[in-house]
């Protein structure tokens, strides 16, 4: 054996490396991961409460006697809340998609902003449509 | 006026005789306003203590060697001003998600295999005669994938990726703007052959839409974009009926 | 970690579909779910504003309108397509890889069934179509 | 014991060093291919390449234009034969990066445009925006990943040529990730390990740039060409030495003294900005000494001036620039001056080689900036390098692919024992040295000093005796350095110090061929001997190891065939 080989034989195989783990609270370490998490958790209250207007529509099978609408304040709070979590799906989602839609106007691709500020305009319009229905089919 | 001085602690790992890496400090002369983390490095290394190792070369943001974790934040380091942390002091470790080879060095293997796998280079069905001459290519066109052609591989989007961090088999940001930036060139004809490595359950469909990616791109790359465009585009050639055009 | 030899990669199609319904059902919520809590669960209830829900006539009223129903029957299965995908993921993060695996994706996107299947039966058993 | 062995083995991962890899596929793809590199390969320093690659595309420019330019920039020291060869393949180069999909800027025709360029007469420097270089690597690296012909190595620090009767089979290396020193042997072995501007302190280059290949061929008997040849641009960024690009004046930025002058109308008046970059940096450094240089806390220096180019035109077409202002200057180019001074920049010597890159030593070959094929002479063209990296690049690996076809396989005999050789030196001078004192560091940054004192824009005798003393001095203390770093796993004290060995040597023949060269010629300016003296000087200096520190000088013919030497002016 010469020099050669013992040096190579004292090495040897692969060599070894350390692997971190990721720690279970990486998304506290910093404010935009915590953000995003937040951002996915309004998945959550947001399924409740159209839960909750599934239940509203089962419940006019029942009958006009058995039907009264829910109007307590802890409802209240709870849908306050939901609306909170909808209102920030609403602006971070429309604003991503925005940023990613890539659309051409006669040949030159349209600025993102234009695109988001569209999405924010079409926002606009189908909540006052919603709202009008909601409000001006009511007696 | 007395001299400046500031803490610089490092990552310390030499797999041949420590089982986890540990942090070392390091009080140095800031000497100048035009101090970068690197220098700081380098004057340890030259004076203080030279087994620390790291990688570097341009000390100009363009190589991409010189990233880490600077105070918990993908960095290159060439282009961290020291001043913008004195008087705190300044954590340097390696990027984050990757596996440690020693002390600042990263093994960023996983990505170059990643790279190749995107197949990063112009497909055509029929090879362009050298003797035709150039293809011909507008401004307008480069400009479609320009943005996507000036990733400089520094891995500071992987390190900022959680979703890398918790499935390393991620294709992840850099490789994906890749693949987009040669699916967007005018003279390629390749998406056919990428789709299948972009699309594929380990591709873009992991990416949860962090966004960090493109927050931490020292080169405005924005990785986020190309991967979401990249669903976009392959969910409408499959689900629209005018989708699925030829390229 | 080797990529080069193992498996011959191939798009993931139910991943597409899955995405494709994620980004519709998000968007259809990102648009039109805020209003109505607003109206429904806030200003109806405060008694701000008349709304439908608050009396059964009206309720029963609109319900049985066919496009109704449909838009109803869109938005509450596509957005929980949407919530099941995003609450997927939302526990990978937390740290259950799990939550990636066949299993998962079949309670949660089966989930999103189960939703759609309970919501045509609610809107077809609720309040017979009327053009009223 | 086995090593890998190879047809064809590329030392570097450079433009020049891929760009020979590909040509030696396309010659015969049954060859299987090695590609040795210190860094990944897209850290190579051509990365950091700005302005653009010059190639004779345009209807209204000629071969003979570019030759001629070529040649008169070079100061009559380049061979001229191989300028002409070099102009005519340039441009089927420039198109085959094109078609490899580099993102060439455009005309409104869609074809690749070009800018104008220090010392061209005629729009010839083709290039992507202001990162040229950067797009170039990627694009030659990114299309290397389709040949599966081709094997890299990684992080692989080339110590020793293997020569066995004068022919060469390999290389010892060690790979940095193991620790391990490996013998990787081929048939044909090819230089491609770019410039050594880290023996100066002021400079463009790039941590990696420390001339190893240089060094290692030096070792092996081959002469360095020209070593006295060192360039200087004229516009680096105080402390760090960051290029701004000469692009930037090709463009029609202006060059003020601090009395908001256009000095250049006192040396160079009719190219002005676009003369050539040996000319500008002494007229920059001269009025320096006539007190007309503005003062800053790193030197004094110039303005360069790009204001009144307007933002659409500066993000156009230096981005890039505007980008390196704000980050490292902490300005605005739109809005402020750029503060600049001349910075070593570009060898134009290097490994001796010829035309197809073959150097005397059968089976080792040579490109790119490591090598000097008598394209640059006494001053390189700006944008002339990246063309020559894939002109010499791909006659290398070409004329590497036709030795590798044809020659038997390497024994392993020989190589066991070199190897062996090596191992024990590695050891014994650098690993397990035993009492050493000194600082890596400190020799390094003594040296660099040393070399920017002595060697750099003007030279005189007492300057470069002094320097090669001073260097000689150096290299003792550096035989009583201490390696601080025991670990076998990326032990970059290690290879910092086989750098600095490497440097010191090369050093030693820039400051020895520089003392014997008595006129002034190209970037090559005596104070002692300012004029050109063609009946003495019309030469290349060679330079040869020997025991001593002091290389032996020979000296060899340039190579005339259509351009006559005459004054140099512009
Ligand atoms: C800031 C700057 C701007 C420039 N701009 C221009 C321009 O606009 N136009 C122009 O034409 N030219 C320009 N140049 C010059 C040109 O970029 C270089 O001359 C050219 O890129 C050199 O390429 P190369 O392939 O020879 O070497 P490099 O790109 O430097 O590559 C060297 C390779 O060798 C490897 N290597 C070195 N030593 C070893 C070893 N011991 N073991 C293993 N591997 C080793 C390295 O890892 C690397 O891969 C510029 C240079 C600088 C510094
Ligand atoms: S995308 Fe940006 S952050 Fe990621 S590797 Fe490329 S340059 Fe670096
Ligand atoms: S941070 Fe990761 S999750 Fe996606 S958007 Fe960027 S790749
Ligand atoms: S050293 Fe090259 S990017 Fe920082």
């Amino acid at each position: 054996m010469t020099e050669g080989d013992e040096a190579e034989a004292s090495t040897g195989a692969t060599p070894r490396v350390y692997k971190p783990e990721m720690p279970r609270g990486w998304w506290l370490r910093r404010r935009h991961y915590l953000l995003y998490m937040v951002r996915e958790f309004t998945a959550v209250p947001m399924a409740l409460w159209l839960l909750w207007l599934l239940a509203e529509i089962h419940r006019a099978a029942s009958g006009p006697k058995a039907y009264y609408p829910a109007a307590s304040p802890a409802f209240i709070v709870f849908s306050v809340i939901c609306l909170g979590f909808a209102m920030y799906h609403s602006i971070t989602f429309l604003s991503l998609a925005g940023v990613i839609i890539h659309l051409k106007f006669m040949g030159k691709p349209v600025p993102p902003r234009t695109i988001v500020g569209a999405m924010f305009g079409l926002w606009l319009v189908a909540s006052v449509v919603i709202a009008a229905v909601l409000i001006g089919f009511a007696r | 006026m007395a001299e400046k001085r500031i803490t610089i602690r490092t990552t310390r790992f030499d797999p041949d005789k420590d089982k986890v890496p540990r942090l070392q400090s390091y009080d140095i002369p800031f000497s100048d306003d035009s101090m970068v983390v690197l220098d700081a490095l380098n004057h340890i290394k030259a004076h203080v203590d030279g087994s620390l190792s790291y990688r570097w070369s341009c000390r100009m943001g363009i190589c991409g060697s010189c990233g880490m974790m600077v105070n918990g934040v993908p960095k290159l380091t060439c282009s961290a001003f020291m001043r913008d942390y004195w008087p705190r002091s300044i954590t340097v470790e390696p990027l984050q998600n990757f596996p440690i080879v020693r002390d600042l060095v990263i093994d960023m293997e996983d990505f170059m295999h990643k790279l190749k796998s995107i197949k990063p280079w112009i497909i055509r069905k029929q090879e362009y005669p050298l003797g035709a001459g150039e293809h011909r290519q507008t401004m307008d066109q480069i400009d479609e994938f320009r943005q996507f052609s000036e990733c400089i591989n520094c891995m500071l989007c992987y390190a900022a990726c959680p979703v890398y961090g918790l499935n390393n088999e991620f294709l992840g940001p850099a490789a994906t703007a890749l693949a987009r930036r040669y699916n967007l060139d005018s003279r390629d004809q390749g998406l056919k052959d990428r789709l299948p490595v972009l699309a594929n359950s380990e591709g873009v469909w992991e990416c949860s839409f962090v966004g960090e990616c493109s927050v931490v791109c020292p080169k405005g790359v924005d990785p986020a974009k190309a991967i979401q465009q990249t669903k976009l585009d392959t969910t409408t050639r499959f689900v629209l009926p005018y989708g699925n055009r030829e390229e | 970690m080797n990529h080069e030899s193992t498996k011959v990669p191939k798009p993931a199609i139910s991943h597409l579909i899955w995405w494709f319904l994620f980004a519709n059902g998000g968007g259809l919520a990102a648009l039109v779910l805020p209003v109505h809590i607003l109206v429904q669960g806030v200003l109806g209830p405060l008694g701000v504003v008349h709304v439908v829900d608050r009396n059964y006539d009206t309720w029963i009223g609109i319900l049985g309108n066919p496009i109704v129903k449909l838009y109803l029957l869109g938005l509450i299965s596509l957005a929980f397509f949407h919530f099941a995908h995003r609450l997927r993921y939302f526990l990978v993060d937390l740290g259950v890889p799990a939550a990636r695996t066949f299993p998962v994706q079949l309670i949660f996107y089966g989930g999103a069934v189960v939703v759609t299947a309970v919501t045509i039966w609610v809107l077809v058993t609720t309040a017979p179509i009327s053009f009223g | 014991m086995d090593f890998e062995s190879y047809d064809v083995l590329v030392v570097g991962g450079g433009l020049a060093g891929i760009r020979a890899a590909i040509a030696a596929v396309d010659a015969n793809p049954r060859l299987k291919i090695a590609m040795v590199s210190k860094v990944y390969p897209m850290r190579s320093h051509t990365v950091s390449a700005e302005g653009g690659a010059a190639a004779a595309l345009r209807p209204e420019d000629s071969y003979e234009n570019h030759a001629f330019d070529t040649i008169k920039g070079a100061d009559y020291l380049a061979d001229q034969d191989v300028v002409e060869a070099f102009v005519r393949e340039a441009p089927i180069e420039v198109i085959q990066m094109e078609h490899w999909g580099c993102p060439w800027s455009r005309d409104p025709d869609g074809k690749i445009s070009a800018r104008p360029f220090g010392g061209m007469t005629t729009w010839r420097t083709c290039f992507a925006a202001d990162k040229t270089g950067f797009h170039m690597l990627h694009t030659v690296f990114q299309t290397s990943l389709k040949y599966s012909q081709i094997h890299r190595h990684d992080e692989a620090f080339a110590t020793k040529l293997l020569v066995e009767d004068s022919r060469c089979v390999g290389v010892v290396a060690i790979d940095m990730r193991s620790g391990r020193v490996q013998a990787i042997t081929a048939k044909s072995v090819i230089l491609a390990t770019g410039g050594l501007g880290r023996v100066y302190a002021f400079t463009t280059n790039g941590n990696i740039c420390t001339g190893d290949g240089m060094a290692l061929a030096y070792r092996a008997g081959v002469g360095l060409k020209d070593m006295e040849m060192v360039q200087f641009h004229p516009t680096g960024l105080p402390f760090t030495g960051i290029l701004i690009t000469e692009a930037v004046r090709g463009e029609g930025g202006y060059l003020l003294n601090k009395d908001g002058e256009r000095f250049l109308k006192r040396y160079i008046p009719n190219k002005m900005e676009l003369g050539p970059r040996d000319i500008i940096s002494r007229a920059m450094v001269t009025e320096f000494e006539a007190g007309r240089g503005f003062e800053g806390p790193h030197g004094k220096y110039m303005h360069l001036d790009v204001r009144h180019l307007g933002e659409d035109k500066i993000d156009a077409k230096l981005p890039f620039m505007r980008e390196l202002g704000r980050e490292f200057v902490g300005i605005d180019i739109v809005k402020d001056p750029i503060p600049v001074r001349p910075v070593m920049h570009y060898m134009m010597g290097g490994v001796d080689a010829d035309i197809s890159g073959a150097t005397p030593i059968a089976g080792l070959y040579a490109a790119g900036e490591c090598a000097n094929v008598g394209l640059n002479g006494g001053n390189r063209l700006g944008s002339n390098s990246l063309s020559e990296c894939l002109v010499f690049g791909a006659a290398a690996g070409r004329a590497a692919a036709e030795r590798a076809s044809s020659v038997g396989p390497v024994g392993a005999n020989p190589v066991t024992a070199l190897l062996a050789d090596e191992t024990r030196r590695i050891r014994s001078s650098f690993l397990d040295k035993k009492g050493g004192e000194e600082r890596i560091g400190t020799i390094r940054e003594e040296m660099q000093h040393d070399m920017d004192a002595g060697a750099g824009v003007f030279r005189t005798r007492e300057g470069l005796e002094k320097l090669t003393r001073q260097l000689g001095a150096l290299r003792d203390r550096f035989e009583k350095i201490k390696i601080e770093d025991s670990s076998r796993t990326f032990n970059t004290e290690l290879t910092a110090a086989l750098e600095l060995d490497f440097m010191l040597e090369v050093s030693e023949t820039i400051a020895y061929s520089a003392l014997a060269r008595e006129e002034s010629r190209g970037a090559h300016a005596r104070r002692d001997f300012p004029e050109r003296d063609d009946a003495k000087w019309l030469k290349h200096t060679l330079a040869f190891r020997t025991d001593r520190a002091e290389p032996r000088l020979e000296y060899a013919d340039v190579r005339i065939t259509n351009f006559k030497p005459q004054a140099r002016t512009y």
